[in-house]
């Protein structure tokens, strides 16, 4: 009852979808289930939201280590639902002005700093250690003049280009051709039942 | 937002009811919330319609001449449900700047009496034909059309009748043959594999060179009594690489034992640190040093990306490990931990699936484990039977693919060398086409 | 041996130090309008560019799809005004969406679009609708494919589908020219495999510049049709539909950071080289 | 509340918290600590609040409600059962839950990702190695068939580069080695590319400090 309905659900749901690609016939169907699996993913979505929230209130409640920092998470969580479902979510609402105000600079933020680790790992950890990072590093320096469209004298634009359409096409095409195998092994391992790590989350 | 990923697979330590009730009460309650948009629903929508069509008034002005060209199609390649339905504007609609403003699409099905409005389409919309796609309707039954012409002031004519036409059901995408077979053989192979792994066959797998590497970055640790830093990457357990990963911490950690040296494992999924706990200690114990194995020397640091790297590098830097192991799957926090690991003189060894942050590694690192190749030192080392079985069986595929570039490019080079036009058969029965044909 | 000795002693630089380099390296040309920036279009920007221009005004709209989330607005964001600004100036009708899983992309969405749209007097739900989010990239792109109505029930302001002017005559992907997806992720390239594939439809990809060199793949064989690559792809369609933008601006402080790290690899490459060599 | 959108009360918060974050290339903070979660109750609430207008309002409340197809009870009630995992004596029912939605979407992608990412990509690489374009002069044709040989002759390399069944000795070994060169030029190119765009990231964030917070701060005095 607790693993054999899972799989069963699993291999049912998981044979119909990957037949009705070949059949026309199916597409009533196909559209209905497919309306129901972006409603169970949306619930997914919100259930880990929801243990993110259940992990700051434990944090809280039992007054542990950076307790504040999650009350102040809390808070903010609060004041948003409260803006959105009664200010609306228009333009001009204060629903908007909070993702505009704090959402959108912590997240561009947090990723701006990675332009200078860039910089300080260019500095002390980039080195031409091995002939493939030799190769690297020569081919990644060429391609960032060419981007900048400087060095046309010495035509550095147009090895650029060579080697984003050459080399680098090849590798890229082969990379995609092994991981589409993988992910569709993968797949298949689920639907057949024999890869079963998502159902490892519930209670035995 | 990793943390999410992780949040899905948390859930199981103890827990108490109250969040589970809190979770159903907050959805029960939404929708008495007063929704801030005013929603009128679809059936006044519709209604509307209805209404301004009705007021159509008897002709004062001279009705507008009809539509006369009306086609109707069955829809290829569906479940039968649906007619495609074209028709060229009226004489008196020079694109929509003329008195003509809408048209309206009747239908009479089998059961019908008289004709009802199915849809109104404006008359500004460009191009000189207008279609609608009628859906919902049922296999063959004839269904007849006419098109209605109106404008501004109601005034309408109706064009004649056109039909009865029947949508028909098909059941094969006749152009997705090539798909079809790739798939079955894909699917056969990969099962047959797995079943022959279980089964104990000796499937052979070539020995990675990233494993040599590991083995020497290890071996050169140890005899300078230096600690070995081992991160078995920042994802959840259900992540193929995170899984290959701990294959591979079993016997680095069994290697350590035998040399009496001390392995570090800082962990930021709160599921991964108890797996790798039990790694290390069997490990330990495998070797005959269950003593030696430390407790805290594999520890849980913090869920978030950015401050886990920190915490590592910190402990790079106190620790000073000869060795550093990198294997599983990374995200932007690659950059710093490959840094410091560098900048304290480590022998790093790195592997991961994450294409975007191998090019950090390889310039960061001694030596780099690229994609796939992990799971392949994962099955090198564990044997175990559905990675190694899978692993053959797209091993395999790929050859197949291989075999039939190799064909298909001889061929169209002969072709072009031979007769100036490439024999693109390959290519033919490779190529994908669209489904609704 | 001053110099070379100098260089080695370096390593050990403290990180801050290079911070400030690089806050230096990218606020100076803000100002100083230096150093010059000679920017070519290339190919794919210039084939994503024409299928855009060939779209009939007034007619079936080009489908926006915003992908991304706050992390890649510095890139994406930029693109997304100039095709807006390229669209509304010719009266191309644009129908909006997001398949960003936060959310998030919606968002930045409903705060750009309104606003260039407002610069060209174009009106909501007539010549620009915007229809929200779904959660799940790859069935909302499938389902589009059978009928528009079921994936969107009502636009992201709460209006039922059915009473949008704009999206009368659309129904499924045969009412729409070309999709052009603004996606720092896999996404971008599962537009060509999903929906692409099975209902041929023309996708056109604006992706980050890490993204770029991954999906060329996908231009090569034609399974995408145009390619915005990175801030410099947004510069390009800025030039090409000679709109002032972001992408332009950034351009300088792009080159002052680029030779700056070339030269950092440099430097560091010859300090481990000198050090490597007194080692043995 | 309307007019309060793009103050200036509005930027100064944006520009602190940008410094909040920027903070922590001194060192971990409080400052930073706060910010970041402070961010994430805000991501929440705003994920929350898309979800219900976007998702269950539309497609479960309406379709219940009022178009009358109870058939959309079916997802409700799967959804609903996922939240089971916080009881720990029932968290098995949400397994069901978990198993449909999972096992549909991996049989969607498998024949989609046979047919987009293998035979697409294999189709892509069926080129010839000669191409005798009459129109271009001998030399272009020279050079696009060396460049048409290599791309070809690199894939097929890089393809015998990720094959674990033959032992990579000999001359199979040279060629995955080629293979190799080719996916570090490839890295290479990625990782040009890379520095554009975290350096773009970068300069978004500090045209926004030295324009629109100097802007707002000069709209003050």
């Amino acid at each position: 009852m607790k693993t054999q309905l899972p799989l069963f659900i699993c291999a049912v749901a998981g044979i119909f979808m990957a037949v009705q690609y070949f059949v026309p016939a199916a597409l009533p169907a196909y559209e209905r289930v497919n309306d129901y699996l972006q409603i169970v993913y949306a619930f997914s979505i919100v259930l880990g939201v929801a243990s993110v929230v259940h992990r700051h209130g434990g944090r809280v409640q039992k007054r542990r280590k950076d307790w504040p920092y999650s009350l102040a998470a809390l808070i903010a969580l609060l004041f948003m639902l409260l803006a959105g479902f009664i200010g609306g979510r228009g333009r001009e609402t204060l629903f908007q002005a909070l993702f505009n105000a704090i959402l959108l600079p912590v997240q561009a933020t947090m990723f701006a700093l990675l332009a200078f680790y860039l910089a300080s790992a260019s500095f002390r950890a980039f080195r031409t250690r091995s002939t493939d990072a030799t190769v690297l590093l020569i081919a990644a320096v060429i391609v960032m003049i060419g981007r900048l469209d400087d060095g046309r004298a010495l035509g550095i634009p147009d090895i650029a280009r060579w080697i984003l359409n050459t080399p680098n096409l090849a590798a890229k095409r082969a990379i995609l051709i092994g991981v589409g195998l993988g992910m569709a092994s993968t797949a298949l391992k689920v639907v057949v039942g024999i890869e079963r790590s998502y159902l490892g989350s519930g209670k035995e | 937002m990793t943390w999410m990923r992780a949040g899905l697979l948390q859930g199981s330590e103890r827990r108490s009811l109250l969040p589970f009730l809190l979770g159903l009460l907050f959805f029960c309650s939404l929708p008495c919330v007063p929704t801030a948009q005013a929603e009128d629903t679809q059936g006044q929508a519709a209604d509307r319609v209805q209404a301004s069509l009705a007021a159509a008034s008897p002709p004062s002005a001279a009705p507008p001449s009809p539509v006369t060209d009306l086609e109707i199609r069955d829809k290829p390649l569906d479940a039968g449900k649906v007619l495609l339905v074209s028709f060229g504007r009226s004489s008196d609609d020079p694109g929509g700047q003329g008195a003509v403003t809408r048209y309206a699409l009747l239908r009479r099905g089998p059961a019908d009496t008289a004709f009802a409005v199915v849809k109104t389409l404006t008359a500004l919309v460009k191009g000189d034909r207008l279609s609608y796609e009628d859906t919902g309707l049922k296999p063959g039954a004839g269904y007849s059309y006419l098109v209605r012409t109106l404008t501004a002031s109601g005034v309408f004519s109706d064009g004649p009748v056109f039909g009865p036409v029947a949508p028909a059901r098909q059941w094969f995408f006749t152009n997705k043959i090539n798909t079809l077979i790739t798939t079955i053989l894909f699917v056969i192979l990969i099962l047959a594999y797995i079943r022959a792994a279980r089964r104990g066959r000796s499937l052979f797998i070539r020995r990675i060179a990233g494993l040599d590497a590991i083995d020497e970055a290890v071996g050169r640790c140890t005899e300078m009594g230096k600690p070995t830093l081992y991160i078995p990457g920042i994802s959840t357990i259900s992540d193929v690489a995170t899984i290959a990963s701990l294959n591979i911490l079993g016997q680095v950690a069994k290697k350590i034992a035998t040399y009496q040296s001390r392995i570090l494992v800082p962990n930021r999924d709160p599921f991964v640190y108890p797996v790798t706990q039990d790694v290390v200690k069997f490990a330990f114990a495998e070797a005959g040093y269950p003593q030696d194995f430390r407790e805290d020397d594999v520890y849980f640091v913090t869920n978030d990306q950015f401050a886990y790297a920190a915490a590592v590098c910190g402990t790079m830097v106190r620790e000073k490990p000869g060795a550093n192991l990198l294997l599983g799957m990374f995200f932007a926090e690659s950059l710093i931990l490959a840094e410091t690991g560098s900048s304290i003189g480590a022998i790093q060894i790195a592997g991961t699936d994450a294409i975007s942050q191998l090019p950090f590694f390889v310039t960061a690192c001694d030596y780099t484990i690229i994609g796939e190749e992990l799971y392949a030192a994962s099955a090198y080392i564990g044997r175990e039977p559905t990675l190694l079985g899978s692993l053959k069986g797209q091993d395999y595929f790929k050859l197949c693919v291989l075999i039939l570039i190799i064909i298909g490019v001889a061929l169209m080079t002969s072709g072009v060398l031979l007769r100036n036009q490439p024999f693109d058969w390959v290519s033919q029965i490779l190529k994908v086409r669209a489904a609704g044909g | 041996m001053g110099f070379l000795e100098w260089i080695v002693r370096l390593q050990r630089l403290d990180r801050r130090i290079i911070f400030s380099f690089m806050f230096v390296a990218v606020t100076v040309p803000f100002y100083l309008n230096w150093p010059p920036v000679e920017i070519e279009v290339s190919r794919e920007v210039e084939d994503a560019y024409q299928i855009i221009d060939r779209i009939p005004p007034h007619g079936d709209p080009l489908l926006l799809s915003f992908d991304y989330d706050p992390a890649a607005a510095a890139e994406l964001t930029p693109m997304a005004e100039a095709v807006l600004h390229h669209c509304f100036s010719k009266g191309i009708r644009v129908l909006v969406i997001s398949l960003q899983y936060t959310g998030q992309g919606a968002g930045i969405a409903s705060e750009v679009v309104p606003r260039i749209a407002a610069q060209h007097g174009r009106k909501q739900d007539v010549d620009w609708a915007f229809l929200g989010f779904q959660p799940n990239a790859l069935i909302a792109m499938l389902q589009m494919g059978e009928d528009f109505k079921r994936t969107f029930p009502t636009d992201y302001y709460g209006t039922p589908f059915d009473e949008i002017p704009l999206v009368e005559s659309v129904q499924n992907y045969a009412q729409i020219p070309a999709v052009l997806t603004l996606a720092a992720t896999a996404v971008g390239e599962s537009w060509a495999i999903y929906p692409g594939s099975r209902y041929g439809l023309t996708v056109i990809a604006g992706v980050t510049a890490v993204y770029t060199a991954d999906i060329q793949p996908f231009y090569q064989s034609g399974q995408i049709k145009g390619v915005l690559g990175g801030l410099k792809g947004a510069a390009e369609y800025e030039k090409r539909v000679n709109v002032l933008g972001k992408g332009m601006a950034g351009m300088r402080s792009q080159k002052t950071v680029h030779y700056m790290i070339i030269l950092f690899i440099a430097l560091g490459n010859i300090a481990y080289w000198l050090s490597r060599g007194s080692a043995k | 509340m309307a007019g309060i959108a793009d103050s200036v009360l509005w930027t100064f918060i944006a520009g602190f918290i940008t410094l909040a974050i920027f903070s922590f290339l001194y060192r971990d903070n409080p400052l930073y600590k706060l910010a970041e979660h402070i961010a994430v109750g805000v991501s929440v609430g705003f994920l929350v609040v898309t979800y219900y207008y976007n998702v269950f309002k539309p497609k479960v409340w309406d379709n219940v409600l009022h178009n009358g197809q109870f058939d959309y009870l079916i997802p409700l009630c799967l959804g609903l059962i996922l939240f089971s995992r916080f009881v720990p004596k029932y968290g098995w029912l949400s397994r069901w839950a978990l198993a449909f939605y999972i096992g549909g979407s991996s049989g969607l992608s498998i024949p989609s990702t046979l047919e987009g990412r293998v035979l697409g990509q294999a189709e892509g690489a069926v080129r010839s190695f000669v191409s005798l374009d009459p129109a271009k002069g001998g030399i272009a044709n020279l050079l696009s068939s060396i460049d048409a040989s290599f791309v070809v002759l690199g894939t097929i390399a890089c393809l015998v580069f990720f094959l674990f069944s033959v032992e990579h000795k000999g001359g199979i070994g040279r060629f995955a080695y080629f293979g190799r060169l080719c996916i570090m030029a490839g890295f290479g190119a990625s990782f040009g590319y890379t520095v554009m765009a975290r350096v773009s990231l970068l300069i978004g964030r500090i045209q926004y400090m030295t324009e629109d917070v100097v802007d707002a701060l000069r709209s003050l005095f």
